[in-house]
């Protein structure tokens, strides 16, 4: 299953809801505000770090850098990928699933 | 591979619209197929034709468009949620056309994935 | 409406996080929820997060001004759509228990409800 | 007391358009003046001229328009936001104006009171 | 100042960031998707409840009767208001501010 | 734009509390600062909450086809609008510091921003 979580962890529950559902070893992408998950330093970093060691997580690159936001911020163990590795995402898991 | 695309909020509001179209362009170009891209709730709101954004933006309306003429795509705007919100047969942004919600099941049955846009 | 022939029966589940009347993702879900009834799927119905508040009995929206769509989930067996399951989790956290709903549903714990939605061919979500 | 009001999202997909008529309705028994509704964001959409909601359901631009007729209650629509959207000049549902963000700035000067609903 | 909050506070921030801003003895009013956090014996009902006590906390009639809840379940120190009530809070205050 | 000239000035709040791009709101918030010059009246942006990512350094949205419209922040000093309140607390939860914005700004604690936002007359939010 791939899920895609575009909200911000800061402002809602899409995300904590995603992670409390997904089954080990899922793949999650982070999408538009819910970039923000992803970043070291901040107050749902570590929720995020502990993720990244029970799921795939990756971010979308053109969101993040449109949030100035660089690749040095991340929490460890998350990749970045751009609108191609999205679709490269959808192709390798069966099902999508969206957490708005 | 068969694509479906489900957007659910109007454009320039939410950046469903933008994301999606993103993912679309990005799909055709590695080859894939976007089969059907269904727009429901505010998201029938992408097919408004008399909208005018500012000429230093992108204009969302007429990229959906040349994604329907360049590349075949489907775009389908819900009836119901399009009367709700002022979008009706015969009256919306080329490209586009009106059909009913079991156009989005039969995406959902037709297509290897089904991908959803939403706030 | 067109029912498919093509024999192909998917897992569809239609994920209810939201609750009602602040937005109208609940309402038009229902919709789509009705529509595939016709094409012969395998409909399930989750509510979890706010979306178990969706079910809950008791909905008066005269002061409101809307229409009250509540009775359309006590409607949905009509139709063949039976599977509808609840996060118990998601109740306890909003303190509603099972004599709340409106309609009988299964109970799954978040584990159970994961483990489902993981199993699904089709997922849409509002 | 002269009341100003802001309206930040569209009708249906939101409750803030159901929120704002019924509390203007409140303020007009009441004997308040509603001294004018500004749209802004989605909140344009409310002047949507060709929407047909269900009819088992309320219609909120209706609902709008009596209240400019019955009440004289000003309702303006941002020119801007409209024309990114698709809600222009002389083609809004009946009882709503275009106009700048200037009339929004006003409305928060002049009135005693400004109240916002949103998403 | 009269603060309104419209979200559910199981599933964004608007409600905590309103009590975590507004000044002791303001009022708040809740309305929408925010009369949730109005229900006793919820996961959010122990900060509803300390709430009440600092601020003036009110929860609209109609959206609560609209999602099948009544007044029985409310969190103790909250009042019910109607349109009329809502308006008149808005006619006592001379400042509103939306949580949105 | 007409200017106002019934003399009255009041204190105008612009409160920012949501994240740029993802919405539409920071961006169309700014249009309304813009007009809000032309009527002489003592405008405050507020930053709280995901509003703070707004004055981000370095936003770039080539990839998304998305207008920056970042630079418009410094360009606020042009239109006399030169009161930017930023809450410290915000800043810190989303691990950012001053050094990451593009603005000038002034820095205040929750309580401070608090006790601001309740000086105010007219409180403007999305």
């Amino acid at each position: 299953m791939l899920h895609t979580v575009n909200k911000s962890p800061f402002e809602k529950n899409a995300l904590e809801s995603c992670l409390s559902h997904a089954v080990e070893g899922a793949s999650i992408l982070l999408i538009e505000d819910g970039v923000y998950a992803a970043l070291g330093g901040t107050s749902t970093a570590a929720r995020m770090a502990e993720a990244a060691k029970r799921f795939k997580v990756f971010v979308l690159g053109p969101d993040l850098a449109a949030r100035g936001m660089d690749a040095g911020r991340l929490v460890e163990g998350v990749g970045i990928v751009d609108y191609e590795g999205f679709v490269d995402l959808v192709a390798e898991h069966p099902t999508s699933q969206a957490w708005l | 591979m068969k694509i479906g695309i489900l957007v659910n909020e109007g454009p320039y509001n939410h950046q469903a619209s933008d994301t999606a179209l993103n993912f679309c362009k990005a799909a055709l170009a590695k080859g894939h197929t976007i089969w059907r891209v269904f727009f429901y709730y505010d998201g029938v709101l992408n097919a408004a034709p008399r909208a005018e954004p500012p000429t230093d933006d992108r204009n969302l309306f007429k990229q959906w468009g040349e994604l329907a003429e360049k590349h075949g795509v489907d775009l389908v705007v819900c009836v119901a949620a399009g009367l709700r919100r002022g979008i009706r047969e015969g009256d919306t942004a080329p490209g586009f056309r009106i059909s009913g919600l079991g156009q989005l099941i039969e995406a959902g049955i037709q297509c290897d994935r089904l991908v959803t846009f939403g706030d | 409406m067109d029912e498919m022939e093509s024999g192909v029966v998917k897992k569809f589940m239609f994920v209810n996080r939201k609750a009602p009347y602040g937005t109208i993702y609940a309402l038009e879900v229902l919709e789509m929820v009705l529509i595939s009834a016709a094409f012969d799927q395998d409909v399930h119905l989750a509510f979890v997060d706010d979306g178990v508040f969706q079910l809950k009995k008791g909905q008066d929206t005269k002061a409101l001004g809307q229409k009250n769509f509540s009775p359309t989930y006590r409607a949905l067996d009509g139709y063949d759509i039976e599977k509808l399951y609840v996060e118990a989790e998601s109740m306890a956290e909003r303190g509603l228990t099972e004599a709340d709903l409106l309609v009988p549903v299964e109970v799954l714990s978040r584990a159970d409800m994961g483990a489902l939605m993981n199993e699904m061919d089709v997922v849409l979500t509002a």
